[in-house]
């Protein structure tokens, strides 16, 4: 089909709706709807790791991302009772100032990513890295002080969760540091 | 090594410790434990140099050990001066998120792989985060943990670009692969390698929080309570440190061409704006954080000088413990007269001279180290830093950091007038604990011995 | 080339993601959509960290991957807890109201 | 050994005062400045016997890894300035007892702790140790300007504090640039005075103008020379007596010393590139000084800029590098020492006397006090240098190593001779002479402190005019030893 | 005998120490005979040496060590004596004359409060006079210069409570200095060329230098002259000197002090030998202030006054004699000037004294017969100064102008001038004091007295040294022996004899008496017989009167091109440069450390967004400087 395989049609659809939903999400007014978009983009994200032969990640990737973290800001969302009316917006010279800075962190960007033809190829096709197995060997032996400590994080963030999440008794105020 | 897991231990204890009802003995286990820790460092100098942990994922050399052992001083220090911090009711949470970081902390000292370094920040940002924002009434404590976070997040977002750009072009994250990459590529990389460098370099001038990227500094340091922005200021700065040392010096020297020229402007914006800023402020809390810019400054010139190989690192150890230790001083006395007068302002220390002529001592020895004066510690610092960026072509930095410095004189100088100089407004009595006059008078000692002999921190690695 | 794609394509991919999560930060006053914005450039990293994972043959990229999540989710779990107490205390969520500490 | 003594006893003295009460202090720290000027002579004794002997030189190590030592030794220059120090420490101190000072513990203890740090300052024989005597000069000084000083303090000794600073990190700069260039052939990086004095000869003119400059920014500002002098009227006027006396009888001769024993032999290219330029400077800042002493009200004030032409003639005569010059310079810094401390007594015995120091409100003092009109014209004539007093010695041989730069700058440099006449006399004239005015009414007799400190300075001051020679020999003798080091 | 000459100025020394620290605690009688008597020892001891040389004719100059002074290296300044010729004679002047006035002194005086104050300063003033003259290289010289200068001070300003006087005495003191920076300059290009200061040694090796660093020496050494001994541009200090008590304008503004100038130049006659330049500006330095102090001398009506610019006058002619070459009699009229000026101003102390503080001439007349032996005294003085044989006046004068009229007759002319002046000033001042009736008040014509004896003394003693004073110096073509000549030959390198015939000596000699005589005819017209009295009120006076008898507006013309400026400069330099500019500059770095501070702190405005942005920009800035650029 016009000299493409499928998997670049496939690449090159995935890219344009991720980059679409990604805008998307920055520009909808509606905060639900840009959660929505997200999940989306995530989507997108997701099958370019299937692209990969990242089989595995893709399907961590929805798990983690749409189901629980996306699902958490949606339930923050309406929580705070958000919508399109309650949103703040941004000074509309703001916006665009935004925009032309986010063009010009871009172009150079492009510029500075130059390099990658110089990368030597190492095998194509189907690879086996993405699998289960292999990456859970890697996990759990190289990776396997990373993966311990990395338990700490989560705790600390539970903690830390908890304590902001704990509605307080006292104020445990002796020093004002207002000023 | 074992004092990593000795801290980490440490933490799920005082998570333990509302469970099961010890939280009494608490205190002093987490003071014993930090001991234990740096015993441990101490037994480990020189034993396991250049064994790889795990995969090669942590590296307990001389140097790791150093900076932990900079980073464990410190918290004890820092312990004792949030003993009465810790007196409400969350006590167990704020001591297993400080050890955390702790964790963190020593982490970062010790890293040798991408993922550590990632982790290590992380797991240091994250219950900084928390506690920043651990005032939960408190509108500035909110805003301060809230903007750390934001800004921390979008930080570390190019931090891992710039991980992953590296990782592309060298296909490892190892970075002794990553080294071993540089030095026989013989300067042929992909541009997006350097690209990666700039990125990751970028973020950590965001963790040492150099201008232009310092903007969050001084808001969280000012909203955050007093010995939190006492701990970020002195072990989250030490381990930030630690971190860019290790992959400024060691892993990306082969390509401080890239880098240099990038790190001597950024220094230059820092010393300027962090200096100039701090002298009009007229909270002395803010004043500090300002002047930590400044110090970090300082501390990015002795990596600048790259090519001094061991000089610059001593530099950078003796700096964060002269400068740490000058810090907790000054924050135990700001912490106490903050809360007796209810202000952290310049006018809350008119007349503490003759109110607490001790304290006031302390804290002229401290504003003095921090000014740089000899023969404190703060002098040595700036002594050695100069003597290391001397021999490179970024003479014009030190005249610079002078010109500065002066004006940083300036700030310091504001509080010992203030203290012996101006006649107080409020009556109230500045009282203190008897454990934060044992800790001022241990720093004070400590930023004068350092200052007479340093030779047993200069000559640590010889 | 892989999957015959080249690689470049990737990393322009994941760099247009990142940047405009990066828009996305500086363009909106909603905190929770600027924290949507930067899962936007993690996942912009993952992306290209899985390409480079394919390109080098290498799992331990997707392996980072996996970190990467992990600390997203905590940095969310932490992130929204102190939004929702900010919430709480302000009323608000719009970042622009948050500048009591200046100058 | 003697040499260590000698500069832990004013700490331990300074440690001693600071636990003491009252009028304890101040007769304590007299006695024990005392014992210091008493064991100086003993030095002195030892060097004129036996200058090689080991009791004058202390050296151990302090930083190994760096080269740095505690090293401090005697020579003729460091003997002249020692005694100096402690011959005008115990005179300050005197001086200071028809004054109470609140708290005077720390008045006392500064003061000796200051004198610690004066006496390092002159002996250290290591580069680092210099610079850190130097800075811990400044500590003391500070507080003393600060805690007793008069209006506007707080400001004005924060300015001096500054500037003093400033200069002393780029002093800093400019050795730790030497020290990088030592031990080229030994591989061993050193901060003693004779390696770097070798780093520095081995330096090209661009290098060695680099070190020179940034070493003479901080000894130009503590002299002070045009036009780094702005600090030092405000900071003379506004500081306690004492301090006033040690910021000029002493603290200034740290510039000039520097200048003679660690800039000039380490920069001998730039020194006679860039000589010119300096003289220029200090030369105009004589006759510019001496301009502004004219018109000057306060009395304190005109002390001060008095002082600026004089240290301005000095510099000029050291940066000519001849025998003559520099020889000069020693003797002119011993005199200017004595002379002006005896001025700033003067100064604040008319304040302690009449309530102020402006010369207009001023006058007739004569009148009511003979005596003290002797003393004073005694005081002045060694300051304009009249011959026979001590004054004259060193601004012949001042003007003689100037002439023999440039026989015009000498001519200009000359000019002092007649403007410090000019406005000395005014301001006797103003002063002491003429009808009595209303100030000086109840003028009465000088205290007797104030007494025997004057007649020690007028003592000294035709004592070695008339003979200076045991002096002049030591000068003579260190000046030669430096000229060695300039070929 | 020689080597006692130590004790020469030990002993006024002593006087001074013992009259400064006791002073008060003795009697004024015991105070001023204990310093006279110091004095008259010291002129003892200094006849003795005198003799002493006189007799041992073989060695003419003795150097008499004393200690090392001032050492640096190559430059080595012993403290020693020289006597010989030169500075023997000196001593006996400065000694022998020294004493007379102390004498006097203690009467004049006699109720003056400070009494024990002045003559602690009268010896120390001898003191350093001595070492002047004394001392065997320049600096002991310049020691003893600039002592006497402070004495000089001190003693104008003796009354220290009237402003005026201070004013005068500061005002000799720092022009004074300003001859001493010219001096000091000299001494050092001395020993910058030579390489020692010492007589001895520097005279013998003098011709090795060139002649234009020579001509620079004599120059600079000239301007310490032109200072001290008051020559133009530098003489207005001494007419104001005379605020002073009279025995001191005898002593120090006359007979001693401002010869001192001649005595350094003589000493240095082999520069002046060496440069022609710097004689013949000498010379005409010398004429011009000799001809100018004597118009003003004209119409001046302070009786003090008139012999100060009287003094300046003669002094002039000194130089005069100086730059021509004639070296000793140059000495010999400073001999015979000593003589007679300080006669000449003890009288007028002597009158004032009687007139009880009165120094304006047109309020004194007719003194002649309430003080006849200050008329008598006074008179000689007259003739001997205005140049009538054979009084002493005439001899030195005289062969001044012959040496000058050899050199150059132009040169003669105006010097010839000027002692006609002279003539015609002082017989002036003779009539207006002495003849017609008293024009003072009553009360001071009831006062009128003859002086008490130790005032009266040494007039009479100077009165017969100023008639017979000419022996020392009798013309040669007389047939006489000149001793002064003799005496001084051995100091003074080039010979300088006559070489003019005796017809030509004999008319200079006429046309010296006869202008004298014409002169003084003239004056006596004048104020004898027309009776013509100064104009009382000097606002009333036109013309070139007036600009004389303001001494030419050179005060004033001072005050306007170095006094005005100079306070000008100070005050721009210190409200302007130093206030301003350099204190402007210093603190203008501190408000513009508070101006960035308060700038760059706005940076700081608590937006996340602004800071993400500021974090964004600099990201980008970065990585433009890196890749793009």
């Amino acid at each position: 089909m016009l000299g493409y395989t499928i998997t670049q049609w496939l690449f090159g659809i995935l890219s344009f709706l991720a980059i679409m939903f990604a805008l998307m999400v920055v520009f909808t007014r509606n905060p639900v709807n840009s959660v929505l978009y997200l999940v989306l983009t995530f989507f997108c994200i997701a099958g370019h790791y299937l692209l990969l032969n990242a089989q595995f990640l893709a399907i961590v990737h929805i798990v983690v991302y749409a189901g629980a973290i996306m699902v958490l800001f949606l339930f923050i969302i309406m929580l705070m009772n958000l919508d399109a009316d309650t949103e703040p917006q941004k000074h509309i010279g703001t916006r665009f100032i935004a925009g032309i800075v986010g063009g010009v962190l871009l172009f150079v960007m492009v510029g500075a990513l130059r390099g990658a033809e110089q990368i030597q190829l190492v095998q194509t096709g189907s690879s086996q890295i993405g699998l289960v197995k292999n990456l859970g060997k890697v996990l759990f032996s190289e990776f396997l002080f990373p993966f311990e400590i990395a338990s700490i994080l989560l705790l600390a963030a539970l903690v830390g969760a908890i304590m902001i999440g704990k509605r307080d008794t006292n104020i445990n105020s002796k020093e004002t540091t207002n000023s | 090594m074992k004092g990593l897991f000795i801290i980490s231990g440490l933490g799920i204890l005082a998570m333990l410790a509302e469970i099961f009802k010890f939280k009494k003995l608490l205190y002093p286990l987490v003071l014993m434990g930090i001991l234990a820790a740096y015993a441990m460092n101490f037994m480990e100098w020189n034993n396991n140099y250049d064994i790889p942990m795990f995969g090669n994922m942590i590296r307990f050399d001389n140097v790791a050990l150093a900076f932990s052992g900079v980073i464990l001083v410190t918290a004890f220090f820092w312990f004792i001066l949030a003993n009465d911090y810790f007196e409400h009711d969350h006590i167990t949470d704020h001591f297993a998120l400080v050890l955390f970081a702790l964790v963190g902390a020593l982490m970062l000292t010790s890293f040798s792989n991408m993922t550590t370094l990632f982790l290590g920040i992380e797991i240091l940002s994250i219950p900084m985060y928390v506690l920043a924002a651990s005032r939960k009434r408190d509108l500035a404590s909110n805003e301060a943990g809230f903007k750390y976070l934001i800004m921390g997040s979008f930080a570390s977002g190019f931090l891992l670009f710039g991980i992953a750009l590296i990782y592309g072009a060298t296909g490892s994250f190892d970075l002794m692969a990553i080294r071993a990459f540089i030095s026989h590529a013989n300067g042929d990389l992909p541009a997006f390698f350097y690209a990666g460098v700039l990125m990751v370099l970028v973020a950590m001038l965001f963790k040492v929080s150099a201008a232009p990227f310092h903007f969050w500094a001084p808001d969280v340091y000012e909203g955050s309570p007093t010995v939190i922005t006492a701990l970020m200021s002195t072990i989250v700065k030490t381990a930030a440190f630690a971190a860019f040392m290790h992959l400024f010096l060691v892993v990306f020297g082969g390509v401080s061409e890239t880098w240099s020229m990038v790190l001597a402007v950024v220094i230059a914006l820092s010393l300027v704006i962090s200096n100039f800023t701090a002298a009009a402020q007229q909270s002395v809390k803010r004043m500090l954080a300002y002047s930590s810019i400044s110090h970090a400054a300082f501390m990015l010139m002795a990596i600048l000088a790259n090519n001094r190989g061991w000089a610059s690192i001593n530099a950078i150890l003796y700096y964060s413990l002269a400068y740490s230790i000058g810090s907790i001083a000054a924050f135990t006395v700001l912490y106490n007269v903050s809360k007796a007068r209810n202000s952290s302002n310049i006018e809350a220390f008119n007349g503490l001279g003759k109110r607490h002529p001790f304290m006031a001592a302390c804290m002229v020895i401290a504003m003095l180290s921090l000014a740089g004066i000899p023969v404190t510690a703060g002098f040595f610092a700036k002594y050695f830093v100069f003597s290391v960026l001397i021999g490179t072509s970024f003479k014009w930095l030190i005249i610079l950091a002078i010109s500065t410095s002066a004006v940083g004189v300036y700030y310091y100088f504001k509080v010992i007038i203030a203290m012996y100089f101006k006649s107080e407004e409020s009556p109230e009595e500045v009282t203190m604990e008897t454990s934060h006059v044992l800790l001022l008078a241990l720093t004070a000692l400590f930023t004068i011995a350092l200052g007479l002999v340093p030779n047993y921190v200069i000559e640590i690695f010889n | 080339m892989l999957n015959g794609i080249p690689i470049n394509f990737y990393i322009m991919l994941s760099a247009v993601i990142f940047i405009i999560g990066v828009i996305g930060v500086m363009a909106r006053r909603n905190a929770i959509i600027i924290f949507m914005c930067i899962e936007l450039m993690l996942n912009a990293v993952n992306l290209l960290l899985v390409a480079f994972s394919t390109l080098h043959n290498d799992p331990s990229g997707q392996v980072f991957v996996f970190f990467i999540m992990a600390v997203a989710a905590a940095e969310v779990a932490v992130g929204l807890a102190i939004l929702s107490m900010v919430y709480r205390n302000f009323k608000s969520i719009d970042i622009d109201l948050l500048s009591r500490l200046k100058n | 050994m003697l040499v260590g003594l000698l500069i832990i006893i004013p700490l331990i003295a300074g440690l001693l005062v600071f636990f003491t009460k009252g009028n304890t202090s101040r007769t304590l720290a007299l006695s024990l400045s005392v014992i210091e000027f008493i064991l100086s002579l003993v030095v002195l004794f030892q060097f004129k016997h036996n200058p090689e002997s080991q009791n004058l030189i202390l050296n151990c190590s302090w930083i190994e890894s760096l080269g740095i030592h505690f090293a401090v030794s005697i020579d003729a220059l460091s003997m002249l300035m020692v005694l100096l120090t402690t011959f005008l420490v115990p005179l300050i101190i005197l001086s200071s007892f028809n004054t109470t000072y609140e708290k005077p513990n720390s008045f006392y203890g500064l003061i000796l702790l200051m004198q610690m740090a004066l006496i390092g300052v002159f002996t250290a024989n290591d580069g680092f140790l210099f610079y850190v005597f130097w800075e811990l000069a400044l500590i003391p000084i500070y507080f003393i300007c600060l805690i007793w000083g008069g209006e506007n303090r707080a400001r004005i000794t924060f300015k001096f504090f500054v500037y003093t600073l400033l200069g002393s990190l780029f002093m800093l700069v400019g050795f730790i640039y030497l020290y990088n260039h030592t031990g080229f052939d030994t591989g061993i990086k050193s901060w003693a005075i004779t390696d770097l004095y070798q780093a520095g000869k081995s330096l090209n003119l661009s290098q060695q103008s680099f070190v020179f400059w940034c070493i003479f920014l901080a000894f130009g500002i503590k002299m002070p020379v045009f036009p780094l002098h702005t600090w030092q009227p405000d900071t003379y006027v506004t500081s306690p007596t004492q301090g006033t006396m040690l910021l000029s009888g002493i603290m200034l001769k740290m510039g000039t010393f520097g200048l003679i024993k660690w800039l000039m032999p380490m920069t001998p290219l730039a020194l006679e590139k860039w000589g010119g330029v300096a003289i220029g400077l200090a030369v105009f800042g004589i006759v510019y000084a001496s301009c502004i002493a004219i018109v000057q009200k306060d009395y304190k004030r005109l002390i001060a800029y008095s002082s600026i032409a004089h240290v301005g003639l000095i510099a000029a005569g050291i940066l000519s590098a001849n025998q003559q010059g520099i020889q000069g310079a020693v003797m002119q810094m011993l005199a200017h020492g004595v002379n002006v401390v005896g001025l700033f007594l003067i100064a604040d015995i008319l304040m302690r006397h009449t309530g102020t120091r402006e010369m207009d409100k001023l006058g007739g003092i004569r009148n009511m006090n003979g005596n003290f009109a002797v003393l004073f014209l005694i005081v002045m004539l060694g300051s304009v240098a009249l011959p026979l007093t001590n004054g004259f010695v060193g601004e012949f041989l001042l003007i003689n190593g100037i002439y023999q730069y440039g026989a015009w700058i000498a001519a200009f440099a000359g000019l002092t001779v007649i403007l410090g006449a000019v406005y000395m006399l005014r301001s006797y004239q103003a002063i002491m002479l003429g009808e009595k005015r209303d100030s000086a009414i109840a003028f009465g007799s000088l205290q007797s402190s104030d007494k025997w400190v004057l007649y020690i300075i007028c003592i000294t001051i035709i004592a070695f005019g008339v003979y200076p020679k045991p002096l002049n020999e030591l000068a003579e003798e260190g000046t030669k030893l430096i000229m060695m080091n300039l070929k | 005998m020689i080597k006692l000459v130590a004790l020469i100025p030990l002993f006024p020394l002593l006087g001074f120490i013992i009259n400064g620290f006791f002073g008060k605690k003795i009697s004024k009688n015991v105070s001023g005979w204990i310093a006279s008597l110091a004095v008259l020892a010291s002129f003892i001891v200094s006849l003795l040496i005198f003799i002493d040389l006189e007799e041992h004719k073989e060695m003419t100059s003795h150097i008499v060590p004393l200690f090392s002074w001032i050492n640096s290296d190559t430059l080595k300044i012993p403290f020693e004596f020289l006597v010989d010729p030169l500075s023997s004679w000196f001593l006996l002047i400065i000694t022998g004359i020294g004493f007379l006035i102390h004498i006097y002194s203690i009467g004049y005086m006699h109720d003056d409060e400070g009494f024990s104050r002045f003559f602690t300063y009268l010896n120390l003033f001898v003191f350093f006079m001595l070492l002047l003259v004394l001392g065997n290289n320049y600096l002991i010289m310049f020691v003893g210069w600039e002592g006497v200068g402070l004495c000089s001070y001190l003693l104008i300003g003796f009354w220290f409570k009237n402003t005026a006087y201070n004013n005068a005495a500061k005002k000799a003191f720092i022009m004074n200095r300003v001859g001493d920076l010219g001096f000091l300059l000299g001494i050092i290009l001395i020993f910058v060329t030579f390489g020692s200061i010492s007589f001895d040694k520097v005279f013998t090796i003098a011709s090795s230098g060139s002649e234009a660093t020579v001509t620079a020496i004599a120059l600079l050494l000239f301007i310490g002259a032109m200072g001290k001994s008051a020559q133009l541009p530098l003489y207005t200090w001494l007419p104001d000197a005379m605020a002073g008590p009279t025995p001191v304008s005898a002593l120090i503004h006359a007979a001693t002090m401002v010869t001192a100038g001649i005595y350094m130049i003589v000493r240095s006659n082999v520069f002046y030998s060496m440069s022609e330049d710097a004689s013949h500006i000498v010379a005409v330095v010398g004429v011009a202030t000799a001809l100018f102090a004597a118009t003003i001398g004209l119409f001046q009506n302070d009786i003090k006054k008139v012999l100060a610019y009287s003094t300046v006058s003669q002094l002039g002619l000194m130089f005069l004699g100086l730059g021509v070459g004639a070296y000793s009699s140059s000495v010999f009229h400073v001999t015979t000037h000593a003589f007679f000026k300080a006669l000449l101003f003890l009288g007028a102390g002597s009158v004032i004294h009687a007139m009880g503080g009165e120094q304006d001439m047109r309020k004194m007349g007719g003194l002649k017969k309430a003080l006849p032996i200050t008329f008598v005294t006074m008179l000689i003085g007259t003739i001997a100064i205005s140049g009538i044989p054979p009084f002493s006046g005439f001899f030195s004068k005289d062969e001044i102008l012959a040496h000058t009229y050899e050199h150059s007759p132009t040169l003669w002319f105006f010097g010839q001038l000027a002692s006609m002046l002279t003539a015609f000033y002082m017989f002036r001042l003779l009539y207006l004091t002495f003849y017609r009736k008293f024009r003072g008040t009553h009360e001071q014509e009831h006062h009128l007295h003859e002086s008490p004896k130790t005032m009266t003394i040494p007039l009479i003693v100077l009165a017969i040294l100023s008639v017979v004073g000419g022996v020392l110096g009798l013309p040669e073509f007389w047939g006489a022996t000149n001793w002064m000549h003799h005496h001084l030959d051995s100091i003074i390198v080039q010979k300088n004899p006559s070489i003019l015939n005796h017809t030509k000596e004999w008319t200079l000699m006429a046309i010296a008496v006869l202008s004298a005589g014409a002169t003084i005819f003239f004056a006596y017209m004048v104020y004898m017989k027309n009776q013509i009295l100064p104009e009382a009120n000097d606002a009333k006076l036109t013309g070139i009167k007036k600009l004389i008898y303001n001494k030419y507006y050179v005060d004033e013309l001072y005050d306007f091109i170095i006094r005005k400026p100079l306070d000008g400069i100070s005050v721009v330099f210190y409200k302007f440069m130093d206030l301003q500019v350099v204190d402007g500059i210093v603190n203008g770095v501190g408000s513009a450390v508070t101006g960035i501070s308060f700038v760059v702190r706005k940076a700081q405005t608590g937006h996340i967004g602004l800071y993400i942005f500021g974090m964004v920009v600099g990201i980008i800035t970065i990585l433009f400087f890196t890749f793009i650029k």
